[in-house]
């Protein structure tokens, strides 16, 4: 699967860019996609907590994803 | 998004008198106002300033689930919910929570589950600078 | 009085902004405000307006007593107290308590216990008109 | 004893005024005040409370009362 993948906050930093391209090979659903990335970038696997959103819900790990789906990596958030 | 509700993500300075106005309502005795500013120091550390990001779409629809959320446990007649992105300096508020309820107890209460809920659930980050250093706020354990 | 309370009696309209000025503090990231207004009904009547008045020398003293209270059970760096005296409409501001502290929990129980105490201790009267005639509040079992 | 007494709320209504002469027979303190206006002012054994400030303090039963105190009727609060 292949994806315009948007991160935020340290995502962003670790990713280097809000917005990356991003292909992984595997299953194509939000687990899939953790795998790869925390393969391909560990400081990800540093995180306090790591979630996906798909199409702005936050999405469970079975949650399948296309190629038009907006997916957002949240980390873990620290508003107010 | 409901009517009695307003909820804003905004980039310039936040005005606790347009929550309130938002808020006032006849038929209401009771107003609490949370605001969240930003102090000069964290943990020990002297802090410069804040920089918020937020990923606007969603943390707008997840503030308006935390308003319905509180109107469905609370009898809250109105609120408003502002939130702050961009460079903050000490003193300047990052978050302004209002909520109007007939009764006293309601409005704290509701406006307590709003700010500890928003800093759970909401998709807004918030960066720290301070001296040596600048770090995501409560991205490691 | 101490110099980090900021307690009055008015006759004249309250100012949110006044009290939220006041309390703000570059060492606190929160504020709790609460805004008691007068309601358009009571136990099934329609009010048409308020009417409060004050012991005023004894009820300033009873407020910075309880100002002095909430900053002994809570890291309070700030708080105004200010409550209107006269005749007042529906929707007018009849109280406002504002509150800084460090962390948000304790401006949300400091802010809830003045406005707790100051309807159990506080020399103030509030007579209410609505259709068909006028009550002094709370002054029957 | 004789004094000045402050009344507010109901009280000033029930005392016909916010400053009245007050003068009454037996124990010059608050216990003594409070009994004599009640049998004079019936009215106020019917209200949910009735404290009596002294110099601005809340004042117990056994509180004496001197002709120079500030003597005032406090009925309930209803602030807020």
């Amino acid at each position: 699967m292949k994806i315009e993948l948007l991160a935020f906050g340290i995502t962003k930093d670790i990713l280097g860019g809000r917005q990356v391209s991003y292909e992984w090979e595997g299953p194509a659903n939000v687990e899939g996609l953790l795998l790869s990335l925390r393969e391909k970038h560990p400081q990800l696997a540093d995180l306090k907590s790591l979630k996906v959103a798909v199409n702005s819900e936050y999405a469970g790990l079975d949650k399948t994803i296309g190629p038009q789906d907006e997916v957002v990596l949240i980390p873990p958030v620290s508003g107010g | 998004m409901a009517e009695n509700f307003d909820i804003q993500i905004l980039d310039s300075p936040l005005s606790a008198e347009a929550a309130i106005s938002f808020v006032q309502s006849d038929s209401c005795g009771a107003i609490d106002v949370f605001i969240g500013t930003v102090r000069n120091h964290t943990a020990g550390k002297t802090v410069f300033k804040l920089s918020f990001e937020a990923y606007e779409k969603m943390a707008v629809q997840e503030m308006e689930k935390i308003a319905q959320q509180a109107a469905d446990q609370w009898p809250v007649d109105k609120l408003a919910f502002h939130h702050r992105v961009g460079d903050l300096a000490v003193g300047e508020t990052a978050v302004i929570i209002a909520v109007s309820t007939p009764h006293r107890q309601a409005s704290f209460e509701a406006c307590k589950y709003a700010i500890d809920t928003l800093k759970q659930t909401v998709p807004i980050w918030k960066k720290e600078f301070f001296e040596g250093g600048e770090i995501w706020v409560a991205a490691h354990p």
